[in-house]
């Protein structure tokens, strides 16, 4: 019943914007119809292309590059987020020294890096997942370095007098308790691993969703820039859902928001 | 007379790449301030970001190749160039040392990996193009987008792609490291002429056909202003070039930038004024590669308007 | 009396441990506690302590709430260093954590991401025993806090008093050399509570195990203990008084209230005790110096 | 004596209310409360349960740990709503929230980002007390509580009783008219217990103040309140007894435990409540039923 | 005494860098020295052009819009992603609705929406605003959301019994709860928030470090962009140990990592 209701909400969001842009696009109302056409494309010309594009065999290829190099820079950002997150989380002294230079590394801008990438790493789908990669690995590391510091003091005391050693505490105590913050920045990087992804294509390759963009938007096909992305949309929507399933099953020890009678 | 818009902006994708070698003269050698015009140069990160700018409105005008106004008039967009930069398209079609004795023409690319700016741009277009007239099709070669700068070094030194299609500095770069053996050169009358059979419009200034219905007077001054850039390249010397551009412009390596500009001086338009014949066989090859073209009906005379360049010619 | 018990707190290892010439398990010794505070002042603690438990020995702390029981405890098990003074462990200088002793904080200390079953159960992990003899005795242990029937609850889904007999269960599976326990009994009714003390007797006098048993209830601090500790009122707390429980052993604790021994200990102990917590009120409430806490 | 008990329950209202006619200030009627557990099976908490609580009237809560005393307190405070039954406060059906209620939680809910005066100060906030007014009488309530030398401490850097006790100064500076109390002194020695207690049971006299009180020190229980109301073991623990306190007020709780009367109900209590809690125990352990549990 | 160690051992770790560069692009170990330099430059001509810079007047006025722009989008993202974490995670039914498109619009690579910002806010710094306030609002969104979920279940009891209304809710308890998330999700939104700015100018601009560094890439002069990279670098520093000092005073209530005594 309830998830009816959702669903029907969602369908009525998309609806209303659909129709707003409907409306900008195909009246002139809002300007003149050939240009916004040309930034925006209509609704109708989008959703028709990417039933064509879905129904023909050749976006899964490309699909199934973004998608390779979205999940490799998610997975190796992710992991080395949470375990340069640990390790810093751990060692002050190194938390200390490194600060300024990981804080400096976050601010560099990708695209000017993209060159540098595909020098090291090639035009193959490396010199994407590196991208990605850079994206990923902050967000995941600084949340992984404040959830480890936010371990309740108590129960770690408590853990410590039980006699865990290092590695016995990140299982039982560090881990479990950084978890929340680490889904909370994996809902964040799933997103920024494929414009990772994509960028990188769009930047230098042969394949993926970010090459077919790219072509669309070189020859000012605004509604194949827009299918691609709706697409794209569709697609993290996918992994993100997979994220929240883990994270339900990870989560089941919380208090729920409001105490649960029948 | 007093120009009805003396403050502008202009758009361009990457000034400082010598295709737009004639923007960078005007506005060093202050052509843009004789004729009373204030120009802003905004830069963009590709021809077609700048194009966008110029339908959305956030510039007045662009620097940008010839191919746009075509697909605007398709578009239905009244774009129109008004002055012509470059005769000659400036793209090399250039192979890999070590294939260099195997790769003799166009004919011999099935197969290979061909590098070129993005998908879709004119770089990819020109190799495509030449596959098509040495009787190949255009998807017999994977075409590879390898970015506009040093991204494109890397892959060719890299062996990421065996073919490149592209535009000074990347070209001259790879050929005075010995990497590259060029095949095609569009940036001479020869190598044009032997690919598309006649000169083929470049680097164009362009603008929405309203503004200079608006305003031309300042039209006319800004193709004043390009068309005496033009007559300046003429006879400089590529170190009279390289003495005028900001010395960040040498590519870190004099030598390398002389020999560029050398490269690239003959194909700089003398008169500012395209040939119908060189925009029709620029329409005829852009039907050949592109569906959506194709089956269009574009009226050329409606891409270039060339009043403006012809007075700038005759006053000057 | 005062005077006696403070002479035995010097002579107490030799009258109180049951093998003299061992070292105690935990000697507290000139210990000074100083807090940093916000804006750089300092709050001192406790001062001055010296405290003996020997191997075998069940040693309450009474005192009125906030003297410095719990951070005595943290400075025996190593969670705090002292800023004067000596923790030593069965003659061994401390330095860093007590690894010979189990603590039950004052506060709620299980993992909240880990049923009742785990959180007993990882208290084994350390000292490599297998996860089925692990689970084994872990059920043992809830059960015998009476909690079979909650193995599976997360923390917050079980009472106070509950998840109190939880913790208690994870420090005591470990079978520590010693004890340290805060309040262990604070959220149980006084029939639970019975029950628990006769279950801590009962390991405490199976091996030697050394115990320090902070608590608020005196009746059961006298029940249980071979000592009790009276600590005065903060800042600068000290001990001001330590009583040998004259109750032979074993005990009944239910039983040991009627006999006479008992009363006259509890009086006594009930007096200087009642004098401290004056203080400290007074203290408090700021009708005496709002002392030390600016030093 | 158990059945004059249960009668009492219904006729409860009459005999307890100083002012019969007024509704009461709370009214529990056929309580059931049913927790979902992981896994879809469920746990019943508390059944049946009656109870009211007059205006004027002090009642406190005594049982096994674990038995649902503080999941009542829940239900009352609106925080909980109950699977069956209804709660009534002063006639009116609770929804959402019990707005003429202050709770005094048994775990730690002070706001750990405010220093022990802005956690008081704060509850005058909600009433729309100016803030040199609000600083005024949240110093005078820390100071009542024997905490003027703490006011500037943050929770962490506060014992356990300290902390209890700004909790109960925040609760109490906001005068509400029903208070429900969880363990209010389990952190306290006995005598700030009982200058803590001659604080509450001032303040409830001086106007007619509803108080529900959850104690394990069933002396305490006797010696503050008009009713003890004895709950059950658990699962499904219901109300057993309601015993009304023949003691005359006002009383100085420490004076009054001397009394014959007290004894005596002391000890009537005390074995109903030893039967509860055995029970509980045995169940907990599994030795009867893990009951309830799964249905 | 424990500042200087510090400092020195941050020192030490910038000369390591240093001279590895340094060795790389000087000796012919790693493959031709000309090649390198091509894409590393030296850290010598990186260092010496931008002192150049750095006492030559120019680069001021393109840092100073740069540092317009990021610090724009900074304020901007983070209170709009405050604002809307709050709103969502007080009112689930909104945050169920939205979700897939908040998750969607997450992962849009913002390099194709530059011409749509243009298009909206001109080529001035507002379109790069916008896409500095694109990466920032989802970072700082998330973990506000997250971290009002996280306020403990007594805390909130207490102070919903204590009588506060929504308004105070939120000042004394959701917003002290949530700040630890937000810092850390700031921390890494300083970096984005630059990294925005940059790429805009990147795209398509007349000013600024992004337009320097891009004029800098296309005329193959590394030292250029290298040495705007370090600038940048240096800018982030600056704005990021500002963030920190906010953080300290706002955190002062936290127990330490370990207790203190004297
Ligand atoms: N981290 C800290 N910073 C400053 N003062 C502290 C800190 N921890 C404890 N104190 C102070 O030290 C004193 C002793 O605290 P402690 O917790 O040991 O008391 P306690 O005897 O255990 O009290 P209770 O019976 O209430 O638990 C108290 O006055 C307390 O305010
Ligand atoms: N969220 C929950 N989910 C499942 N069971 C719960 C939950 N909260 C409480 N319970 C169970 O309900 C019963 C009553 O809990 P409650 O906290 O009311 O006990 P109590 O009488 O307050 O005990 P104590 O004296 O130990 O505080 C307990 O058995 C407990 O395990
Ligand atoms: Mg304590
Ligand atoms: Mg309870």
């Amino acid at each position: 019943m309830k998830r009816a209701k959702l669903l029907i909400l969602q369908a009525l969001v998309m609806v209303v914007f659909l129709a707003v842009w409907h409306l900008v696009t195909t009246t002139s109302l809002f300007g003149d119809v050939k240009t916004t056409q040309f930034f925006f494309s209509t609704p109708g010309a989008v959703l028709s292309r990417t039933w064509t594009q879905l129904t023909g065999g050749e976006i899964y290829w490309h699909l199934g590059i973004t998608l390779t190099e979205t999940v490799l820079a998610f997975v190796i950002g992710s992991a080395a987020g949470i375990l340069f997150g640990f390790t810093f989380a751990r060692n002050e002294l190194l938390a200390a020294v490194f600060d300024p230079y990981i804080k400096a590394a976050n601010a560099l801008p990708r695209v000017v890096l993209a060159p540098i990438f595909a020098l090291w790493f090639g035009l193959g789908i490396w010199s994407k997942v590196a991208l990605g990669f850079t994206l990923v690995f902050f967000i995941v590391f600084f949340n992984v370095y404040q959830g480890v510091r936010e371990v309740s003091p108590t129960v770690l005391a408590n853990a410590r007098m039980l006699g865990m050693n290092e590695r016995q505490l990140f299982r039982h105590v560090y881990w479990p308790s950084a978890l929340t913050w680490m889904f909370s920045s994996l809902h964040t990087s799933v997103g920024f691993a494929l414009v990772g992804a994509v960028v990188g294509e769009y930047l230098g390759s042969s394949a993926g969703l970010g090459y077919k963009i790219h072509e669309a938007e070189s020859v000012f096909d605004v509604t194949g820039v827009f299918s691609g992305m709706l697409i794209l949309a569709m697609f993290v929507i996918a992994i993100d859902s997979v994220v929240t399933m883990v994270e339900k099953r990870l989560l089941v020890w919380r208090p729920g928001q409001s105490s649960t009678t029948v | 007379q007093n120009a009805e818009k003396p403050k502008l902006t202009l758009g361009v994708g990457g000034k400082q790449l010598l295709y737009y070698l004639p923007l960078t003269v005007a506005e060093k050698k202050g052509f843009f301030k004789e004729q009373g015009l204030d120009v802003e140069i905004n830069d963009f990160g590709g021809g077609a970001k700048s194009l966008q700018a110029l339908v959305g409105g956030s510039v007045d005008v662009v620097t940008g190749a010839y191919e746009h106004t075509i697909r605007m008039q398709a578009k239905g967009q009244d774009i129109r160039a008004v002055v012509e930069l470059g005769r000659f398209p400036g793209i090399t079609i250039a192979v890999r040392k070590d294939l260099a004795d195997k790769i003799k023409s166009a004919a011999d690319f099935k197969g290979l990996k061909i590098g070129v700016t993005a998908p879709g741009s004119s770089t990819a277009l020109t190799a495509q193009y030449a596959m098509i007239k040495a009787g190949l099709k255009a998807s017999d070669a994977p075409i590879i987008g390898v970015g506009a700068g040093a991204s494109a070094v890397a892959a060719m030194k890299q062996k990421q792609v065996d073919i490149i299609s592209h535009l000074d500095p990347v070209t001259s770069k790879l050929e005075a490291d010995g990497d590259v053996v060029a095949l095609i050169d569009t940036r001479t009358e020869a190598g044009t002429k032997a690919l598309f059979g006649g000169s083929n419009p470049a680097a164009v200034l362009y603008l929405k056909h309203d503004f200079a219905e608006k305003n031309p007077v300042t039209t006319q001054k800004l193709v004043n202003a390009f068309v005496k850039s033009l007559k300046w390249l003429e006879t400089a010397k590529p170190e009279d070039v390289a003495d005028l551009v900001p010395a960040e412009y040498h590519l870190g390596d004099k030598p390398l930038y002389l020999r560029a500009v050398k490269n690239s001086l003959e194909s700089y338009s003398r008169t500012g004024i395209s040939t119908p014949d060189a925009m029709k066989s620029m329409y005829d090859a852009l039907k050949l590669l592109d569906p959506e073209l194709a089956s269009s009906n574009v009226d050329l005379s409606k891409t270039f308007i060339d009043s403006f360049a012809k007075k700038a010619s005759s006053g000057s | 009396m005062e005077l006696a018990n403070r002479l035995h707190l010097d002579a107490g290892q030799d009258l109180s441990s049951p093998q003299a010439g061992t070292p105690p398990a935990v000697t507290l010794g000139g210990l000074d506690i100083t807090f940093h505070l916000e804006g750089g002042s300092r709050y001192q603690a406790v001062t001055g302590i010296d405290l003996s438990v020997a191997a075998g020995e069940f040693v309450s702390v009474v005192g009125p709430t906030g003297c410095g029981k719990s951070t005595l405890l943290n400075a025996a098990a190593g969670l705090l260093t002292p800023s004067a003074g000596t923790v030593t462990i069965f003659g061994q200088p401390l330095a860093g954590l007590n690894r010979r002793a189990g603590y039950l904080f004052q506060a709620d200390a299980l993992m909240p991401w880990k049923t009742a079953l785990d959180n007993v159960k990882v208290a084994l992990e350390p000292m490599g025993v297998s996860d089925a003899e692990a689970d084994r005795r872990a059920r043992d242990w809830l059960a015998r806090v009476g909690l079979r029937a909650f193995v599976d609850r997360y923390p917050h889904m079980l009472s106070g008093g509950q998840r109190k007999r939880v913790a208690l269960a994870q420090m005591l599976i470990r079978d520590p050399e010693i004890l340290l326990m805060d309040e262990p009994f604070g959220p149980l009714d006084a029939q639970t509570r019975q029950i628990m003390g006769n279950l801590l007797l009962d390991l405490w006098s199976r091996d030697r195990k050394a115990l320090i048993f902070v608590t608020h209830d005196l009746e059961e601090a006298i029940a249980l203990s071979d000592r009790v500790v009276v600590m005065s009122a903060g800042p600068a707390a000290g001990i001001v008084a330590d009583y040998r429980v004259p109750l032979p052993r074993p005990r009944d604790i239910a039983e040991i209230r009627l006999e006479k021994a008992f009363h006259e200990i509890h009086r006594d102990i009930w007096v200087s005790l009642r004098v401290e917590v004056q203080k400290a009120y007074a203290m408090g409430e700021g009708k005496e110096l709002v002392g030390g806490a600016g030093a």
